[in-house]
């Protein structure tokens, strides 16, 4: 498959020539950033480090109709097929995100909704040059410029694109770009190995994580969940936006006779996620959630599908309202006895 | 606003007083808009103001709290709370673009027939004339 | 499983006969309840121990085990406890009412296993629902077994459920029936007292027993010790957990006891599994 | 002004106290210019303790955001009090709180921190961007000083400090059992300028305005579990049975979400700020709450957690209050 340089300028027309998907980019919606429907290619925000909200509220929308159904007869109808799409913009690690859920949303029964979105819409990722203060993705198996995921990858250079297709859906994608790109030379190449090279040293934060998953059951009744979760807030913040999070409820929604039945993004650190109707709570303080919380991440996942789900995006680190660090955290589970 | 809207006006009506009042209305065969849906509630401090954002939610074009007039409360003063507690929020709703006449309060007693005529044709006609109520109205469309 | 493509689409059902188990404010009401498609109610099979999400359009969804057998027939029963949204609306239904269904879901009793076995039964409360198919599939298959012995208790005698099968248990020499309530009343002549102490006074032998235990987390708590005191051992007794639950089939994440996902781990689990899970009796 | 190696002492003398459970201040954050909640439990953890102008926690609503569980048998319920540091706004947090009896005199122990005002994360993290390890912060005569890794830099303090700060009346605490340092002066005036403009547009204006931003809430509630009057056990957001707001998250929703948190503080919300400083997408909701203050002020004559002695604003009632709007 070979490189494209798309100069900056003809952006626009790139853009345009992806008329025939549904596409999605990151633009400001409210008063931060996140991924939504391109109506204006000037609105298209690629120069942040990463978005407020991940691009799993592409192929995992905060709520989405199950099927819909009207009181009195018990005919259900789910929603009508999704169409072809490409998410443009994605960052290496919100994409390995994606891959690492994939797990969860195929594990012995597969979930319609997502995995019909996951199969339609086309990933162009971005390479990450300037990395934030709380990014740890070399981390936790991470890159700035990891091709996981991702079915074509831009990397910025100073007036242009480096655009590489890495899948079929990508080169088919690429057959969109030719019109508007040329051909790459090596210098681009070595311009952009260069800069991906200096991300990497960008990335200050650290941690060591192999080890962890067999070290926290042991810490079950240790004194740093207490201690973390003294200043939590039991918000949805660093679940809401975290990559990895996958956690929805299911609700019954009626107007007049029309109904449906939908699911929502829930929240560990909610009290009432595990709350019992009979007001038994087998997790009832912020303690157990924020225990949960790690443990699901590090040590459960792991157990499971053999990849701890985090990907070391630092939404939860940057946004949580009381700085509570998962990487502090994770250093305190290392350095514990 | 087009002469054949006729809004859906959601009332909040405390039994004592406003309740009394409109059946009395009713009974002395007075002609007013039927565009009142009236819930009966105890009393005027009943209502919850999530009541109101709720109605307006759910359909209603405007809302009527009605209750006893001051000093006549059945309960001594379910009537004074509620009439701070929707001067709040009248002032809440519009500074959040509900138009001015969507929210109204009325004080009817039970032997204002009359009166109650003319408070449910002065909140319909405001509410014709701010139009249908879309802004935060739950619609099932895109579900 | 969920026959059709779409796991979250249910079965729509109807309620064939319901009766209340007890009474009072937390009563408890058993629906018997037959799938209306006949592919799908072809297509259905479950074990003992298997649960199933029941719901009711325009109010939600929650999962209940399947208290029959599949050897009792081609119907499904549900004994329902009126506790939240869901259960109070499903306590209003009557026969001929819609309701859906979908599962099975979740692992069940390995009564293979067990075949040539003793099943000792401690039920406390609701805590019976979950063992009744046992009862019943074992009653149904008694040359397979070496006999059952049933402890059951609850509050008072209004609180116990299935009552009407019990006269019917105790005929049979094989199956034994103990039964008790917390405090005394008068026509009430079985036991007096606590499961776990009547477990004690009925001093079951572990010898090639397995041991089922389902109810109140704090007569778990006491039954296992007791358990451990009649040296049964840990491979041999078994339990079912119960956690809320949103989409039954290990994608909503909330049903987790340590690593484990109810839904689809359990809720079956042998006190060996539990053990060394803190988080599995919290 | 305060001294912190004053305040460090006050706090290992409190904490030996056995009358005193743990005593919450703030502690310098894991990155940049966060500072966090710091939990002391035994006088040695006081000495990571900081007061500066990254203190923008009002740690009051610690006093109510813990779980109450049911004390095992035999276990006597720990009695002893919870020391508390305090800003001007947050001490106002703390008085509303006793006069709703959300929280009773003796259990808590009030340190009140006069204060120079406290920065806004975003204006700070858009000024600074090359932001690295933990940065401290200091007050300077009308501006903040930051110790970047770049080095030292001074910043006029209207270009740095949360608006709150900029309207701030009460930079003193109102109620403290201990003085950890001499009064400020008072700079901040507050003519409600954001409402006044706001109020000024046409309703469809306005509502163009709130759509935008109520539809880009993603209900994660933390400007709810952040706010120190919001300590209802039960929130009527969680109730299902019924329920009055859906949780799914589309404008409708949102909007009554936000209309009924926004309600349950009028003539309760202190304006600490903090509801719009956690706001992951950055939803103006002081600007939401500071109309309701300002009707509060104008109508009723009222501010919440300026008087111990108060009466709650709506548990209360004059015959003589005004509502010419009533037909």
């Amino acid at each position: 498959m070979d490189i494209f340089k798309l100069r900056k300028d003809k952006f626009a027309d790139f853009l345009a020539s992806l008329g025939g998907y549904k596409l999605f980019a990151p633009q400001k919606v409210g008063e931060s950033i996140r991924f939504a429907p391109v109506t204006d290619a000037g609105k298209v925000e690629l120069a942040l480090a990463n978005t407020t909200v991940p691009p799993k509220s592409i192929f995992f929308p905060q709520t989405e109709t199950l099927y819909r159904y009207a009181l009195g007869n018990t005919e259900m109808h789910p929603p009508a097929e999704g169409e072809a799409g490409v998410v443009l913009g994605v960052r290496p690690c919100d994409a390995r995100a994606q891959v690492i859920v994939d797990n969860l949303f195929s594990w012995d029964v597969d979930d319609p909704y997502y995995l019909e979105r996951r199969k339609k819409i086309a990933v162009v990722g971005l390479a990450c040059n300037k990395p934030c203060v709380n990014c740890f993705c070399l981390s936790v198996g991470g890159d700035p410029a990891s091709t996981e995921g991702l079915d074509l990858l831009m990397t910025e250079l100073d007036d242009a694109y480096l655009l590489q297709p890495l899948t079929e859906k990508g080169e088919k994608l690429s057959q969109a770009v030719a019109a508007v790109a040329e051909a790459a030379e090596t210098g681009d190449l070595d311009e952009a190995e260069k800069l991906h090279r200096q991300a990497r040293e960008k990335i200050n934060r650290k941690v060591e994580t192999d080890g962890i998953p067999q070290k926290l059951p042991g810490l079950w009744d240790d004194a740093l969940w207490q201690n973390t979760a003294a200043s939590c807030l039991g918000c949805g913040i660093c679940t809401f936006l975290c990559p990895t999070c996958h956690c929805f409820d299911i609700q019954d929604e009626v107007e007049g006779i029309d109904g449906r039945r939908c699911r929502m993004w829930d929240s560990c650190m909610f009290k009432e996620y595990t709350l019992h109707a009979s007001g038994h709570n087998p997790r009832p303080t912020r303690r157990e959630r924020t225990r949960n919380r790690i443990n699901h991440k590090y040590n459960y996942f792991v157990q499971k599908f053999d990849v701890i789900a985090c990907v070391g995006c630092g939404r939860c680190i940057s946004f949580c309202p009381v700085n509570i660090d998962i990487v502090e955290i994770l250093r305190q589970v290392k350095e514990a006895r | 606003m087009s002469a054949q809207f006729e809004p859906n006006i959601v009332a909040f009506l405390c039994n004592w007083c406003s309740y009394a009042g409109a059946d009395l209305a009713g009974t002395s065969r007075t002609h007013y808009p039927p565009n009142l849906n009236v819930i009966r509630v105890m009393c005027s401090g009943r209502v919850n103001p999530l009541f109101v954002v709720n109605a307006l939610q759910q359909g209603a074009d405007g809302v009527l709290v009605s209750g006893c007039h001051p000093g006549d409360c059945h309960y001594m003063e379910g009537n004074f709370h509620a009439r701070r507690r929707f001067t709040l929020l009248r002032e809440l709703i519009e500074y959040v673009g509900v138009e001015p006449g969507r929210f109204n309060m009325s004080w009817v007693s039970a032997s204002e027939g009359a009166k109650w005529k003319d408070v449910v044709g002065e909140v319909v006609v405001k509410a014709k004339e701010a139009g249908p109520f879309k802004q935060f109205r739950r619609d099932k469309i895109n579900w | 499983m969920c026959n059709n493509a779409n796991p979250y689409v249910p079965f729509t059902a109807t309620i064939e006969d319901t009766w209340f188990e007890t009474v009072g404010d937390r009563c408890v009401k058993t629906f018997k309840v037959i799938l209306d498609d006949a592919a799908a109610r072809a297509n259905w099979s479950h074990q003992p121990g298997q649960c199933a999400m029941v719901g009711l359009l325009g109010v939600g969804e929650s999962m209940f085990c399947i208290s029959c057998s599949p050897t009792e027939g081609d119907f499904l029963r549900f004994s329902v406890m009126r506790m939240g949204k869901v259960t109070q609306a499903l306590h209003e239904l009557e026969a001929g009412d819609k309701i859906t269904v979908r599962g099975p879901y979740g692992n069940s009793f390995p009564l293979e296993e067990w075949k040539g076995k003793h099943i000792l039964t401690i039920g406390g409360g609701i805590g019976q629902a979950p063992l009744r198919p046992i009862v019943e599939y074992v009653q149904a298959k008694l040359d397979q077994y070496a006999g059952l012995t049933m402890i059951y208790g609850a509050r008072t005698s209004g609180d116990l459920c299935f009552k009407n099968e019990f006269a019917e248990i105790s005929k049979n020499d094989d199956l034994t029936c103990h039964l008790t309530i917390d405090l005394a009343e008068e026509g009430w002549d079985y036991n007096v007292g606590f499961v776990p102490s009547l477990l004690m006074d009925v001093n079951p032998s572990p010898e090639n027993t397995i041991a089922i235990t389902c109810g109140p987390p704090i007569m778990i708590r006491f039954v296992l010790e007791n358990l451990k005191k009649l040296n049964f051992d840990d491979a041999q007794i078994y339990t079912t957990l119960e956690n809320r639950m949103k989409c039954g089939f290990g994608k909503c994440g909330r049903c987790n006891v340590g690593s484990l996902y109810v839904c689809k781990d359990g809720p079956v689990f042998s006190y060996a599994t539990l053990k060394d899970i803190p988080e599995a009796f919290a | 002004m305060v001294d912190v190696e004053k305040l460090k002492k006050i706090a290992r003398e409190t904490i030996s106290r056995d009358d005193v459970r743990c005593l919450i201040g703030w502690r310098q954050g894991s990155y940049g210019f966060r500072a966090a909640p710091h939990f002391v439990g035994k006088p040695e953890e006081a000495d990571q303790l900081i007061f500066s102008p990254l203190c923008s926690h009002n740690l009051a609503t610690y006093l109510t955001l813990a779980e109450k569980l049911p004390v095992p048998r035999g276990q006597e319920p720990d009695t002893r009090k919870v020391a508390l540091l305090v800003k001007g706004c947050d001490s106002r947090a703390v008085v509303q709180q006793l006069v709703e009896q959300g929280i009773r005199r003796e259990n808590v122990l009030v340190i009140g921190c006069p204060c120079r005002g406290v920065v806004d994360q975003k204006k700070v993290e858009a000024k600074y961007p090359d932001m690295g390890a933990a940065v401290t912060a200091d007050w300077g005569e009308k501006t903040v000083i930051f110790n970047l890794p770049s080095g030292r830099v001074e910043a006029p303090r209207e270009e740095v400090l949360a608006g709150k700060c900029m309207t701030c009346r009460y930079p003193n605490p109102l109620l403290a059992d201990i003085e950890a340092g001499d009064a400020v002066a008072v700079w901040g005036s507050d003519e409600y300028t954001d409402v006044r403009e706001m109020e000024a547009g046409d309703p469809r204006q306005r509502w163009l305005f709130w759509e935008e931003k109520f539809s880009s809430c993603i209900r994660c509630y933390s400007c709810r579990n952040v706010c120190p009057m919001c300590y209802c056990e039960d929130c009527i957001l969680d109730r299902l049975n019924p329920g009055w707001v859906w949780r799914s998250a589309n404008t409708s929703e949102n909007t009554a979400f936000q209309l009924a948190r926004a309600f349950h503080l009028a003539g309760r919300c202190i304006e600490c700020g903090e509801c719009e400083r956690v706001c992951p997408v950055d939803i103006p909701l002081m600007k939401l709450n500071r109309k309701l203050t300002k009707e509060v002020r104008e109508k009723f004559a009222f501010e919440p957690g300026t008087d111990p002695e108060s009466k709650p604003l709506q548990a209360s009632y004059r015959p003589d209050d005004k509502a010419d709007f009533i037909l």
